[in-house]
């Protein structure tokens, strides 16, 4: 293998230039002020994390990679996609790295690059926001099910028992409610939608 | 009179209908008024933020300008739902953290003829209220019915004591306001170490076994603390916890059986109303065996820890001092 | 006109933060604007408003005030009271007429060249933006005399 | 201007071109040129230009200048004044010419080096120069102040950093006052069984520099006493110190300690013991304690609660004991001060995924230190809570509180240092297997490292990463009844759970919860993270803004034990350097009243933090003491009358400085 193929493989920024602005770009693209350039990789927040054990890397991990400019190794991975929003990590991180914040921020970018693993996690977030750009409620039923019989058909029958209870008990409806003022809430989104944070 | 601009949540209609049920139940004891904010929108959940931000912030901020218009004497919101109330305090916050952010919302939020200006509304928690504004004397007040024998652990889960930006918390960890609301009941409040641990989230959705093992490390905890029932803040939680209880004892071949309700359904019990009334009977996994504590007058059961004088080295005085400037010190 | 406008600056510094932090960033040879002359005074303490009132009508088109940071006064707590006289003027000069962002106060410890130097070339952007300000040259009545109203 | 002075000043403006360093970016000769023509009229008669002004050559020109042309005022187009403002003055003097009517103007650091253009650059040189002409034009001559040296000296704390000050001072034959908060000198470093990294024993190498202190004829022993008041100025402080009320007569009692035995109620000690050992209500600290005394603590005895007991008093062989004692008030008088406050300690509670106070077995650094020590509450054994389970594991968690924007933001220094100490004990007396949870290890002093290298042959386990959690809810069985520590281990990148049976809570050092009151006591600031502040934190870390207060030890900041004792040494050398003078030279920079024109408003009273300023109430008028005003000025901005002038900072000479750099060149 030719030198800077096997480079390549290594990866670790050294490709191209732009890929050093990897932190800065997912820092601008979070929601509040994500401190990320601050983190000194203490991994308070990989140690914190009830999920870490399923995750291919700990979200410190994932930052160090971040620096190393590592685009499509971070965007693959399904670190994101397994982080619950607890918020431990975030109350523990001795340089208030705003860590869940940053997760949302690496989902959004890996679907917009089509580069996630697993597409469950994306589906079921895409799903509900069908259901709540069209009702303005999310609709747990409709979710549920769809969700299920997409991804877990198998299990259906063991979780029928369940849903049959959560329906007869009332705690599901079997349809949607959808808001009133609907065309207001879609007009927002539609204009959200063509908002990005630059700066 | 308390009044708050309310926002129930979409899980409130749905499978949380008891913690709606209970509240309902509770309000008038408790004299709060609800004005509920007139056509509130989903909150997004944790799903939005992670497909498209400015959306996801612009939908939880037209509940925020809804919320504004509606400003009347307070401009206390008050969500029961830990997810609603923490996104809703997430974009408040965010919104003047991050000038940008705030920018490009309320620029959406034209389009629909609405805006927001970050700051101008509180956003605060149910137990928060209940503890802050009504207070647990009123509470201790109001009971008729005393919880006395009935072990319950306390679980807050995540998204109320953290990240806590405005710090109306006791501590990110291990905070008392619950035990506190539960002891004002006269119930037997176990100390739950799990208490803020995280219920697996939509795990149970996208990835349930790690949900699973979550909820088992919960549920174990509680039954090892020889809680009768668990209790939460959160229909996310109780959700988790309740409806996939039975999948988890598949899973693991585990046989739990640990009932888990809202706190104001054990509220509602306790000042008098009854169970139905409270919104029992909706759980998946029975709460029955541990109502049939309630009310019989069987001395407590001997909590795990002795009251005779601890020998060997004394313990630290136990200070709970969350900040730097040492304010809110709870006893 | 074609050519830019450069203002003319006259910013003060206590002896022991801010004076410094320009000495640090000379010795760091950190670039900045050019527009700004500094005087050197013990403390901020002693900046007395009429210096400001003085450089104003002495021609210059902004004054710029600088100390240690809140807590590290050499004098203990000496830069809080030039912090309220700074507040104080701020409004005087509003109601003289002149937009009070003509004054800004900046802390810099001896350390942060790097900040002093970043400040002032931003504050002679905000200047240039205000663009000159041209006040009846100093007599004894200057504060009474009518002074030239600005947009904005 | 130059009509405001009587008669036309003798000006000289001397550029230098410091190599190149200058006039590369600025036009030299075009400086001097120009300054010659276009301030001729204020009085400039000379200006030349020199490659080096600051060479020996170069001062030598401005010397010969003075004398022949007869210059009274020198301006110098150089470096930062902050470099060689010393250097020109004191040619000047040499010349014959007050020094304070020599002035640097900076066009190095603010010009050459910081600017691109040379055009303007020389232009902006050129309006400094012309500033700091119209400046001097008002310059006074002035003349330093002295003030006569009262060789005694005051040491606040009796740490080893204290201590050590007050030592070196009485050694030299000075008296020194050593005033301590507590019952006994020793500070922290009595409370510790091992110093690293030599393992010597604490107490076997302070006890007797503590015994020195305590029979050195020069040093007075205050101790359970404290500073209640400061007022006088460098050279003759008067200092009133509060000897709280012991309730044990000094000249009668021995020390036998019998009250100690007698004394029928114990109560936790907090302080030495740090919470985790016992103490009578009648107690010496511990065994060595200096003075030998007793205190009788008055919020727990029981004959002052229930007026009964006196067990202590029927007792003493000597009749010491004394209920009816009252605080006392003392005077003194000394010319310098050492601050020597020492630290407090973090609480590890605020970590509240640590468990400390929650969960039994999570101890702080300073609770082991005591179980460690052979006086401490378990005669050195190291035990779990119950106070006999030896632990078979033990976790050691590095920075609790400190390097988190949570708690404190700065690194402890000491805590790897300690950390380490803590995991050689422990093998070496339990065999117990040894975690230590480090972020970074920073063992950077003289064979720190060494150790280091030490422990980790000793096979203690070292983790990488910082502690999320510590918790004593089981997952699986083999983690049952023990503690779990959470953690990343970031050189595998996985999460790890280490069951232990005993947690150490490396805690950091804190400034004291008073030192900011302190501070303002003796006229000092604390920085921003509230240690004392140094006057300039590399080339004078001991002495601080205000003259005649030094300071030392880990009040200025987190330090070891050797660093403390330099301190304590350099301050003390200060300190004699000082009274060796007999009298201190001060900056004459200093604001004036004229009486004349004070209307008596009093605006100024209450501006001064160095209280220089006092209100004559039959003269209606206000005085500032000039030996106490350290020259900021701001008494003179506020002054409505203008009756206040600042020596070197007059208001005529900075609107001149206004003018010049105003003026159309």
């Amino acid at each position: 293998m030719a030198p800077t193929e096997m480079l390549e493989q290594q990866g670790a920024g050294l490709r191209k230039q732009e890929d050093l602005t990897l932190l800065h770009e997912v820092s601008i693209a979070t929601a509040g002020v994500s401190n990320l350039e601050m983190c000194i990789q203490c991994g308070s927040c990989g140690g914190s994390c009830p999920s870490a054990a399923d995750m291919d890397h700990t979200p410190r991990m994932l930052f160090a990679m971040l620096r190393a400019g590592m685009r499509d190794e971070v965007l693959r991975s399904n670190t994101p996609w397994v982080c619950v929003s607890c918020y431990h990590c975030v109350v523990r991180c001795p340089q208030n790295v705003h860590i869940p914040d940053v997760m949302y921020s690496l989902k959004g970018m890996a679907i917009s690059a089509k580069l996630y693993k697993d597409s469950t996690a994306p589906d079921f977030a895409q799903s509900f926001v069908d259901f709540v750009e069209n009702y303005g409620r999310s609709f747990e039923f409709g979710l549920a099910t769809r969700h299920y019989l997409k991804h877990y058909p198998l299990r259906l029958p063991g979780m029928t028992t369940m849903g049959l209870g959560m329906l007869t008990s009332k705690r599901m409806s079997m349809t949607p409610k959808r808001i009133k003022n609907m065309d207001q809430l879609k007009t927002i989104l539609d204009k959200a939608k063509t908002l990005e944070l630059t700066s | 009179m308390n009044e708050y601009i309310f926002y129930p949540g979409c899980s409130m209609e749905g499978s949380a209908k008891a913690y709606y049920d209970s509240l309902n139940a509770i309000k008038t004891p408790l004299n709060m008024e609800l004005h509920e904010i007139e056509d509130w929108n989903c909150c997004g959940a944790t799903e939005y933020v992670g497909i498209n931000l400015i959306p996801a912030y612009s939908l939880i901020a037209r509940n925020l300008a809804l919320a504004a218009k509606q400003i009347d004497g307070t401009n206390t919101v008050m969500a029961p739902c830990s997810a609603c109330y923490l996104n809703l305090e997430k974009a408040d916050y965010y919104m003047t953290e991050r000038p940008a952010l705030g920018a490009k919302v309320n620029e959406a939020l034209g389009a629909g003829g609405l805006h927001y200006d970050p700051g101008s509304l509180k956003i605060r928690h149910l137990l928060d209220v209940i503890i802050n504004d009504i207070g647990l004397d009123t509470v201790k007040s109001k009971v008729t019915k005393p919880l006395k024998g009935l072990r319950v652990a306390p679980y807050l889960g995540c998204m109320v004591p953290r990240p806590d930006y405005q710090r109306r918390w006791s501590d990110f960890e291990h905070p008392t306001e619950l035990d506190d609301v539960l002891k004002a009941l006269g119930a037997e409040v176990v100390d739950f170490p799990l208490k803020t641990n995280c219920c697996g989230g939509h795990m149970t959705q996208i990835g349930p076994e790690t949900a699973y093992e979550l909820i088992r490390r919960l549920v174990s905890s509680a039954e090892e603390n020889k809680a009768d029932i668990m209790v939460t803040v959160c229909p996310m939680c109780q959700m988790n916890l309740d409806a996939y209880q039975a999948e988890t004892n598949r899973y693991f071949g585990t046989n739990f059986h640990m009932p888990i309700v809202f706190f104001t359904q054990l509220m509602a019990l306790a000042f008098g109303k009854d169970p139905k009334e409270a919104g029992f009977g909706l759980e998946t996994t029975s709460a029955k065996n541990a109502l049939t504590r309630i009310g019989l007058d069987i001395p407590a059961v001997p909590a795990g820890q002795s009251v005779k004088k601890p020998e060997g080295l004394p313990m630290p005085l136990r200070k709970q001092k969350r900040y730097a400037d040492g304010q809110k010190v709870s006893e | 006109m074609s050519e830019q406008f450069e203002p003319v600056i006259v910013g003060f510094t206590c002896n022991w933060c801010s004076y410094r932090a320009a000495d640090t960033a000379g010795t760091a040879r950190v670039k900045y604007a050019p527009n700004v002359r500094l005087i050197r005074l013990m403390c901020s303490g002693r900046m007395d408003p009429t210096f400001v009132m003085k450089a104003i009508a002495g021609g210059a088109d902004g004054v710029l005030i600088t100390g240690c940071h809140p807590g590290d006064c050499h004098y203990i707590e000496q830069n809080y009271k030039a912090l309220r006289r700074f507040l104080l003027l701020r409004r005087t000069l509003k109601g003289l007429g002149v937009a009070p962002e003509r004054v800004k106060l900046v802390w810099a410890s001896a350390a942060e060249g790097m900040k002093l130097a970043h400040e002032i070339t931003q504050f002679v952007e905000e200047v240039r933006a205000l663009g000159p300000l041209s006040w009846p040259k100093w007599n004894e009545n200057a504060i009474q005399s009518e002074p030239i109203k600005e947009a904005a | 201007m130059s009509e405001n002075t009587p008669n036309k000043p003798k000006i000289g403006v001397y550029v230098c071109h410091c190599g190149t360093n200058i006039s590369a970016m600025v036009d030299v000769e075009g400086v001097r040129d120009w300054a010659k023509k276009r301030l001729g009229e204020d009085g400039v008669i000379v200006s030349r230009d020199y490659k080096f002004m600051c060479s020996s050559l170069g001062q030598e020109l401005i010397e010969k200048d003075i004398k022949e042309l007869g210059l009274d005022r020198v301006v110098v187009a150089a470096c930062s004044p902050h470099l060689h403002e010393k250097t020109f003055r004191t040619a000047s003097e040499r010349a014959g010419l007050n020094p304070y009517l020599t002035e640097l103007v900076s066009i190095r650091e603010q010009v050459s080096w910081v600017h691109t253009d040379k055009a303007v650059a020389t232009e902006k040189a050129k309006s400094l120069v012309a500033g700091t002409v119209e400046r001097i034009i008002h310059n006074e001559a002035l003349e330093k102040l002295k003030v006569p040296i009262n060789p005694n000296t005051l040491v606040v704390g009796g740490g080893i950093a204290g201590i050590q000050a007050a030592l070196e001072i009485a050694n030299a034959g000075f008296h020194v006052y050593l005033v301590e908060r507590e019952p006994s000198i020793g500070g922290h470093m009595a409370q510790f069984d091992k110093t690293f990294p030599t393992l010597d024993c604490s107490a076997c190498i302070l006890t007797p520099r503590m015994v020195e202190a305590g029979t050195n004829p020069n040093i007075t022993l205050l101790t359970w006493s404290e500073v209640m008041s400061v007022s006088g100025f460098v050279g003759c402080f008067n200092v009133t110190i509060k000897k709280k009320a012991r309730y044990v007569n000094e000249e009668l009692c021995t020390g036998c300690g019998i009250c100690v035995e007698k004394c029928p109620k114990k109560v936790i000690d907090d302080v030495y013991e740090a919470g985790i050992g016992y103490r009578k209500v009648v107690y010496t600290p511990f065994a060595q304690a200096v003075p030998k005394y007793p205190v009788l603590d008055r919020p727990n005895c029981t004959f002052f609660q229930k007026g009964t007991c006196k067990a202590c008093e029927k007792f003493c062989p000597t009749n010491a004991i004394d209920f009816a004692q009252q605080d006392e008030y003392i005077n003194v008088e000394v010319g310098n001060v050492v601050l020597a406050t020492g630290y407090d300690l973090f609480d590890a509670g605020r970590v509240s995924n640590y468990g400390y106070g929650r969960l039994p077995n999570v101890f702080t650094s300073l609770e082991f230190e005591r179980m460690c020590n052979a006086s401490g509450p378990t005669a050195g054994e190291i035990t779990l809570r119950d106070g006999k389970t030896r632990p078979k594991t033990v976790g050691i968690i590095h920075c609790v509180g400190s390097r988190d924007k949570n708690y404190n933001n700065y690194c402890s220094t000491i805590c790897c240092m300690q950390s380490l100490k803590f995991a050689h004990l422990v093998k070496e007396r339990t065999g117990a297997d040894v975690y230590e949870f480090y972020i970074d290890m920073r063992t950077a002093a003289k064979s720190y490292d060494e150790f280091y290298q030490r422990v980790l042959d000793e096979g203690t386990l070292f983790v990488r990463g910082k502690v999320a959690e510590v918790t004593d809810a089981a997952r699986v069985p083999h983690e049952k009844g023990k503690l779990i520590i959470q953690v990343e281990d970031t050189l595998i990148g996985k999460q790890r759970r280490i069951p232990v049976d005993m947690v150490l809570l490396s805690i950091g050092m804190e400034p004291r919860a008073d030192a900011k009151e302190t501070g303002k006591l003796f006229g000092i600031a604390c920085s921003s993270d509230g240690w004392f502040m140094e006057r300039h934190p590399k080339l004078d870390p001991i002495s601080t803004m205000t003259e005649g207060i030094y300071i030392a030890g880990c009040a200025t900041g987190p330090k070891d034990i050797p660093g403390s004792v330099s301190q304590g040494a350099a301050a003390a050398a200060r300190v004699l350097d000082k009274i060796l003078q007999k009298e201190v030279e001060l900056e004459p920079i200093r604001a004036t009243v004229n009486e004349a024109k004070c209307s008596g408003c009093r605006i100024c009273n209450n501006l001064c933090p160095f209280n220089a300023i006092s209100f004559i109430d039959d003269l209606a008028i206000t005085r500032i003491n000039p030996a106490l005003c350290q020259g900021c000025g701001t008494c003179v901005a506020a002054c409505p009358a203008g009756a206040i002038s600042g020596t070197g900072f007059s208001n005529e000479q900075i609107f001149a400085q206004i003018d010049g750099i105003l003026m159309s060149l």
